[in-house]
């Protein structure tokens, strides 16, 4: 007899890489909870299904979780697109999910109350990101995003922060997921007189700008957002390329003892080493462990792991994540709401091929 | 020099030749006449492979050839200019007078030949550089001919070669024929112009229906009436 | 104007990745008239031997080059045995859906066995850029344009002068007169697709460590090599090369003076604006009814 | 005789690239005629079809079909003028049986409303059966009942030819412009053609004929044009061609007495 | 015969929702449904034109973009200022616009693409798509872009004297899927059966010969594209209200590529292929999920249809129907043999 949770998560297709790093960290919390007892008294048995990286896969996984598999509550389901195909779903069988990396805006305040996200979207990133602004001293910067959710409204959050600091906002320049070829729009902001470029899309990306740029001689300050850096892979592949760049990041594996909760970041990257996957995937992993131990807790509040409950639990939980208090605040219209936690946010800087923290 | 034995052949699902026999002697020129559909083409892709026979046999100069590929069918001297001219439309006249020789070595003499086939067409000499496939009927049926000669067979087989030729070439491309037999080159000619192939043979079969129903010296089959009346328009 | 310098040197360095793309494409999609589904897989496959031969093997850059040429050229051939052969004579869609079977099986193949996780290939060439007045390169890319440009004159030189480059091209044409002009049309078969395969594995080894190497690289890089081949017309490569250099300035000023988001939209719409005025390309081949 | 006149090509000149395929060719063809256009090989007669079925804009001039100009008309719009033509590579729809050759074929009678077909109107099916009933006439006039329901891209040679023809016929032509009907077929076949081509000019269809049987062309024709590099060279009654030193010098050679 | 075998079909399909009682295995059915209409759609231009469309996701992906804003309404500026205003609409208006606009595009895409043949218009609706998809993502006043449009609600059927029925069950949405597909699949055998569908036989077949007959390209073609872009286009609507979101991933080249497995597999030119076709790769993936890893799924699933091909060449519907029925009217009894492959396949 054990405690069903659903996973919703790519491991195929465009989203692969990340989906599994979420699932590796999701693995490490069961396993933990499960051997110091599980929940309630029994194991947890995480029900993992591949959404293919499809909107459309999302939705039938998730019916799937919830119709045969019977869970009572789910864990997904990485990418925007693929949460908001799910969220329907929510509302029509009455089971929670906890959104462990999703950034768009409008998972919460589109009136889903089934809907627990721990990831920050980019109006929390950028609040945490005004006081840090200051001491940057910016005056004029170009954004460079990928052109889905998280970068549109990178763009968007960000400018509308830094406008209000009387920052000015230079191009906004996009680019496809799965873009390999940067030049042309690095080559326009190597020629615009901003002094930074704010640059938000995942850690493959990253690497392929932070080489371009190098390649045309661009020598703006580079500052990256949303979490999914993954400094140390920037660091194995764009090599010097990668000097200089800061990044705003809202977890520390490379300073455990600066973490909100340094003992739980300890045995995560101990075990995630143990299980010999690569290091670099502290950084998107993180999020499934503590998506997982989220869920867990909230099972253990409801004393019953039946989907009301957890849905009633989940807004009084008060864990420690690995980036910050997991607790849900309202979001949404007014009776629907979902729930959203504020993590913590930082900014680190590479230098001679290390992450250094910016001492703000 | 080729000898078929009881040679079976079709497609999918018919039956093209219902067992064949005959003999292509060294030196001869051999007509092969027939109505549309008799399976003169058929027989003529049997020997030189593209069609499977399901049963019979063929030898060449003593050697079975019965179910080889093209490519060995040729490389052991037989060669096949097919029907309905067949040029590779994407090369240029030059490109397939060479795809000719393709079995070859030795370009001199590859192309001493090239030029002799530019002095029996002189049309195809003005559009060497032409691709072949924008060329006029009659000028792609020329250069099928010259395509076939540049192999320089010990055997050749004409599907119908006098198609879609001006007169003036017709009797320029039976002169050909008649030429490369005298020097010592056996041939096996498929016409539809039953009058003209008869009279220069000088052996013949008659083919209906997939079958053999007569063979003789051209001439028999000219003063045979029912050929007369069948093919000679007569 | 130093922008306009910089994106002009851009086009040039994306055109010949473009070109080099195209090349191997032409062979199988122009020339042997198959929908080349796994040309992209091929590509991928040669970035994947350059990781494995550099990073994972430790040897030499540029003994890894020709390692993943003949391994693209292995593999190509297999393909062409197992999944082709069989198939001679159906028709081209039958052929094209058992290419998207293969593209389908091995991308997953590809990401079993080695992960998303992008990698990277390190270089021999200084990471300093190449600076000239306002515009800078890279060595890395400046050896790529070279590379394949030494590429596509070979297979320029294949195609269009060798006898094995003819009887290629005759066989695609007919089949069965090839064969009774001698052509050993299995062969052809067989190395057409193989040599098509290196190029794509090729155009795989050298891009891979421009960029970074993942198990859908190929996917885009297919599209594109596709536009490519249909821009310069099917099977020739000179227009195959001046149709990479005309996408690449297409997104480059479309990036540059238009707006990123829409940057491959311009080349998309450059060509459909082509097509309509050129219904079969840039450098159509001559037809005739009648 | 004071015929009407059915087809007028007025100087018409061809070019490709540098090569002049025709320079400058003017006849007309009257109603109810049979001309055969002839030449050697490479002469232009089959260009000079494409140019008057649509399917080649010429370089310079004109042609006027029952005092409609061409220029401009795409070929189908060509073919409901009742201009129709065969080819002279062999042109089926290689996949379809015989049978549904014809019924393709015979599209510009089958013409009904989308609507009334998608409805299945009756209007829609009385057409259909009107079809079917022509189709197997046609069959029948070209002796290929048998293999009604092969495809017709397994017909021999001779056995297509005929096949296009008879989709020429099905398309209801007011003027035929066959080119190279006989070729691969022998003497009696052609005999049997000759008086088809008469059955066909006697409902009021015009004729225009490129054929190098020479014997054929001498007996069917009411008047011969010939064409020598693009140019032509010579127009008459056959008995006037058939001694023509120029046209004996550059296309029939001196034996095409003979056959 | 055959209608009987297509009566039975019908009434098999339409008693799923009766005793199969499984949600997900629903949903899977309605989506494979709503695929299988697309599928229909391309193959009106695939198998019966002989025209491959890789774009045909475009027309779906305008369905269901015009269904989901015409319920949703927008707001959006013009130029020159304007502000141009749409108040929701009833979701069985946005079918119907969807249907409408679709076959509109289908109209220009057929006049700008039939200039052009074979690969080259294989790479046009590439084109094609990958615009529309760009315009979709980057027209965020309109389309949201990469944010979606969500809320989508689902269609409501009027009922004159009860209200409305709005079908928001699954039950409720298979018959509209099911009852939409029965439609799409009697007017493609109408069109194709009838003197159109022998134009567009001719034209695949024979370009010149066709045209040289009367046959007009341009408008049989067109006709053939408007109207499968506009089922696709319904396919489209149906998709929105009932997944109830949409992004520009909808565009996504994998989705046209589903379709044209559905329809080459099943077998191009023939009825029931895409609809065969499109249930076996419909619920293939189904099948797979429980019994292997995710990667090999799709291994398994590029294996089988491999697999298909190897056995059934041209596709099971016509390859089966070709062993079970030979010498029926209406297939050629004797097949043109193109010749080296026999060479190759016959023991000497
Ligand atoms: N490719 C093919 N596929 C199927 N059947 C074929 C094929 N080619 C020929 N046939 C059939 O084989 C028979 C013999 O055809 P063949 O081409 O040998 O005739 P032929 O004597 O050359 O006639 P013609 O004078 O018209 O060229 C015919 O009935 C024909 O229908
Ligand atoms: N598309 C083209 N491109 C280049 N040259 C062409 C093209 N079409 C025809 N030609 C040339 O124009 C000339 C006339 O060709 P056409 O086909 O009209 O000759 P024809 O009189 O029909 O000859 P035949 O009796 O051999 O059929 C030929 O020399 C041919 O090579
Ligand atoms: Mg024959
Ligand atoms: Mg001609």
């Amino acid at each position: 007899q054990t405690i069903k949770i659903g996973v919703n998560e790519p491991l195929t297709g465009a989203f692969a890489a990340s989906g599994t790093y979420v699932v590796n960290g999701a693995k490490i919390a069961a396993d933990e909870i499960n051997a110091k007892g599980g929940v309630l008294g029994k194991k947890i048995e995480l029900v993992i299904e591949d959404n293919k990286s499809n909107p459309t896969e999302a939705a039938a996984v998730a019916e799937k979780l919830i119709t045969s598999d019977k869970v009572p509550v789910l864990m997904g389901a990485w990418g925007s697109s693929l949460t908001l195909a799910v969220m329907p779903k929510l509302m029509e069988y009455e089971t929670p999910m906890v959104v462990e990396t999703s950034s768009s805006g409008k998972i919460t305040t589109t009136g889903n109350p089934f809907i627990f996200r721990i990831s920050p979207p980019s109006a929390v990133e950028a609040a945490a990101f005004k006081n840090i602004v200051d001491k940057l001293a910016l005056k004029k910067v170009d954004f460079l995003v990928i052109n889905n959710d998280w970068g549109r409204g990178t763009a968007e959050d960000f400018s509308k922060m830094m406008k209000d600091k009387g920052i000015s906002i230079g191009l906004v320049e996009t680019m496809d997921q799965g873009a390999q070829d940067m030049s042309a729009q690095l080559s326009k902001i190597k020629s615009s007189d901003s002094e930074t470029v704010i640059v938000t899309t995942a850690v493959d990306q990253l690497t392929l700008i932070f080489k371009q740029a190098a390649a045309l001689g661009l020598k703006k300050r580079i500052i990256t957002t949303g979490g999914s850096q993954n400094p140390d892979q920037i660091i194995a592949q764009a090599g010097a390329a990668a000097n200089g760049t800061m990044h705003l990041t809202t977890f520390l594996p490379w300073f455990p003892d600066k973490t909100p909760n340094p003992e739980a970041t300890n045995y995560f990257i101990a075990e995630w080493k143990k299980r010999g996957f690569e290091f670099a995937g502290c950084t998107e992993s993180f999020r499934g462990y503590d998506g997982i131990r989220t869920v867990a807790a909230a099972i253990e509040k409801a004393g019953k792991a039946e989907p009301a409950a957890i849905k009633a639990a989940l807004w009084n939980i008060n864990i420690k994540g690995l980036n910050g208090d997991i607790v849900f605040r309202k979001s949404g219209p007014e009776g629907k709401e979902s729930g959203q936690s504020q993590p913590n946010v930082y900014l680190i800087e590479i230098n001679d091929g290390k992450v250094e923290m910016k001492t703000l | 020099m080729l000898e078929i034995r009881d040679m079976v052949c079709g497609y999918g699902g018919v039956t093209a030749l219902r067992g064949i026999s005959l003999d292509v002697k060294a030196g001869q020129l051999v007509a092969l006449i027939g109505a549309n559909g008799a399976g003169k083409s058929t027989t003529l892709r049997a020997i030189s492979g593209l069609v499977p026979p399901r049963s019979g046999q063929m030898k060449f100069e003593g050697i079975d050839i019965t179910g080889a590929r093209p490519p060995r069918v040729l490389a052991s001297g037989i060669a096949h200019c097919p029907e309905g001219r067949r040029v590779f439309p994407h090369m240029s006249v030059e490109e397939n007078l060479d795809m000719g020789a393709y079995l070859r070595r030795g370009s001199g003499e590859i192309a001493a030949d090239r030029d002799r086939i530019y002095t029996e067409f002189p049309r195809l000499a003005e559009r060497r550089r032409q691709a072949a496939g924008t060329l006029s009927g009659g000028e792609q049926q020329m250069l099928a001919i010259g395509r076939a000669l540049m192999s320089r067979p010990r055997l050749i087989m004409f599907d119908e070669p006098s198609l879609g030729l001006a007169p003036n070439i017709v009797e320029r491309t039976f002169a050909i024929i008649r030429g490369i037999r005298d020097a010592g080159t056996t041939v096996l000619l498929v016409e539809q112009n039953a009058f003209a192939a008869l009279e220069m043979c000088d052996h013949a079969y008659l083919l209906e229906n997939g079958r053999i129903v007569l063979s003789g010296a051209g001439t028999e089959l000219i003063a045979n009436e029912h050929v007369r009346k069948a093919y000679l328009g007569g | 104007m130093s922008e306009f310098l910089q994106h002009l040197i851009n086009m040039l360095v994306l055109g010949g990745t473009y070109a080099l793309l195209g090349i191997g494409l032409t062979l199988i999609f122009g020339i042997m008239n198959v929908v080349n589904f796994t040309h992209g897989v091929l590509y991928t496959f040669g970035a994947y031997i350059m990781f494995i031969v550099v990073q994972q093997l430790g040897l030499n850059f540029f003994l890894a080059l020709p390692v993943a040429v003949l391994a693209g050229w292995l593999l190509g051939a297999a393909i062409e045995l197992t999944l082709l052969r069989p198939l001679r004579g159906s028709d081209i869609d039958t052929t094209m859906l058992v290419m998207i079977g293969a593209w389908i099986a091995m991308q997953s193949g590809t990401l079993w066995i080695w992960g998303g996780v992008a990698k990277s290939v390190a270089t021999p060439f200084p990471e300093a850029p190449l600076v000239l007045g306002p515009v800078s390169v890279s060595w890395l890319r400046l050896f790529v344009l070279a590379a394949a440009a030494m590429l596509i004159l070979v297979t320029y030189l294949l195609i269009n002068k060798t006898s094995l480059g003819r009887a290629m091209r005759a066989t695609f044409q007919d089949h069965d007169t090839a064969s009774l002009m001698g052509v050993n049309v299995d062969m052809i078969y067989t190395s057409t697709f193989a040599i098509g395969s290196s190029l794509a594995a090729a155009a795989g080894a050298l891009l891979g460590p421009v960029y970074v190497i993942f198990p859908q690289m190929g996917d885009l890089a297919a599209v594109k090599a596709f536009a490519i081949v249909i821009l310069g017309g099917l099977g020739n490569i000179t227009g195959a090369v001046i149709g990479g250099f005309i996408l690449a300035l297409a997104e480059e000023l479309g990036a540059g003076y238009v707006s990123s988001g829409y940057r491959d939209a311009m080349g998309f719409l450059i060509i459909i604006a082509v097509l309509i005025f050129r219904p079969t390309g840039l450098f159509a081949r001559a037809e005739r009814v009648g | 005789m004071a015929r009407s006149i059915a087809m007028t090509i007025e100087q018409v000149a061809v070019r490709f690239g540098g090569l002049v395929a025709i320079s400058d060719m003017s006849f007309e063809v009257g109603e109810g005629e049979i001309v055969s256009l002839i030449g050697p090989n490479g002469a232009g007669k089959t260009t000079a079809f494409n140019v008057m079925t649509g399917f080649l804009t010429p370089s310079a001039g004109r042609v006027t079909y029952r005092n409609t100009a061409l220029a401009g008309l795409k070929p189908h719009e060509i073919a409901d003028l009742g201009l129709i033509r065969t080819f002279q590579r062999t042109s089926v729809f290689p996949n379809d049986t015989v049978y549904d050759n014809l019924m393709i074929g015979l599209h510009r009678r089958g013409r009904v409303r989308l609507l009334d077909a998608i409805l299945g109107l009756p209007g829609a099916r009385a057409s259909e059966r009107r079809l079917r009933q022509r189709a197997s006439e046609l069959l029948e006039w070209v002796g290929l009942e048998r293999r009604a329901h092969d495809a017709a891209g397994s017909l021999s040679y001779g056995e297509q030819r005929l096949v296009g023809v008879a989709l020429a016929l099905a398309a209801q032509p007011s003027m035929l412009l066959l080119d190279e009907p006989v070729s691969g077929m022998n003497a009696s076949e052609t005999h049997r053609f000759v008086e088809l081509i008469r059955g066909i000019r006697d409902r009021g269809i015009t004729i225009l004929l490129v054929e190098h049987d020479m014997p054929m062309v001498m007996t069917v024709s009411d008047r011969i044009v010939v064409l020598n590099y693009g140019r032509i060279i010579a127009e008459g009654a056959p008995e006037v061609i058939r001694n023509d030193p120029a046209v004996i010098e550059a296309y029939l050679g001196h034996g095409a007495g003979r056959a | 015969m055959k209608a009987i075998v297509t009566i039975l079909a019908v009434a098999a399909l339409g008693s799923v929702p009766l005793w199969l009682r499984d949600p997900y295995l629903l949903n899977a059915l309605i989506t494979t449904g709503i695929f299988v209409i697309g599928a229909m759609s391309l193959n009106l231009l695939l198998g019966f034109t002989g025209q491959l469309s890789l774009g045909h996701i475009a027309f779906f992906g305008i369905g269901a973009y015009v269904s989901a804003l015409t319920s949703l309404g927008f707001d959006i500026g013009l130029p020159g200022g304007f502000r141009l205003v749409h108040a929701p609409w009833p979701p069985i208006v946005g079918f119907v616009l969807a249907i409408l606009i679709a076959g509109l595009c289908g109209y220009f895409v057929g006049l700008l693409s039939f200039r052009v043949r074979g690969a080259y218009f294989v790479i046009v609706t590439i084109s094609f798509a990958e615009v529309v998809r760009l315009v979709a993502l980057n027209w965020v006043e309109l389309t949201q872009g990469p944010l979606a449009l969500t809320n989508i609600p689902s269609i409501a059927l009027p009922l004159p004297g009860f209200g409305e029925l709005t079908l928001r069950t699954k039950f409720h949405n298979y018959y509209l899927v099911l009852v939409v597909a029965l439609i799409a699949y009697l007017l493609i055998a109408r069109l194709v059966h009838s003197h159109f569908g022998r134009a567009m036989r001719g034209l695949m077949e024979n370009e010149t010969l066709a045209v040289s007959v009367g046959i007009d390209v341009t408008r049989t073609l067109t006709i053939a594209a408007v109207i499968s872009a506009a089922i696709a286009g319904a396919a489209g609507s149906l998709y929105a209200h009932y997944i109830r979101i949409i992004d520009p991933e909808v565009f996504a080249f994998i989705n046209t590529v589903t379709m044209v497995i559905m329809v080459i597999s099943g077998g191009k030119g023939s009825l029931a292929g895409p609809v065969v076709g499109g249930l076996i790769f419909g619920l293939l993936p189904v099948a797979l999920r429980p019994v292997m890893a995710p990667e090999a799924q799709w291994i398994a699933y590029g294996g089988v249809l491999i697999a298909i091909l190897f056995v059934l060449p041209r596709g099971i519907v016509p390859s089966l129907a070709q062993r079970f029925m030979r010498r029926r009217s209406g297939a050629p009894a004797l097949a043109p043999v193109t010749l080296t492959e026999t060479s190759a396949k016959e023991p000497a």
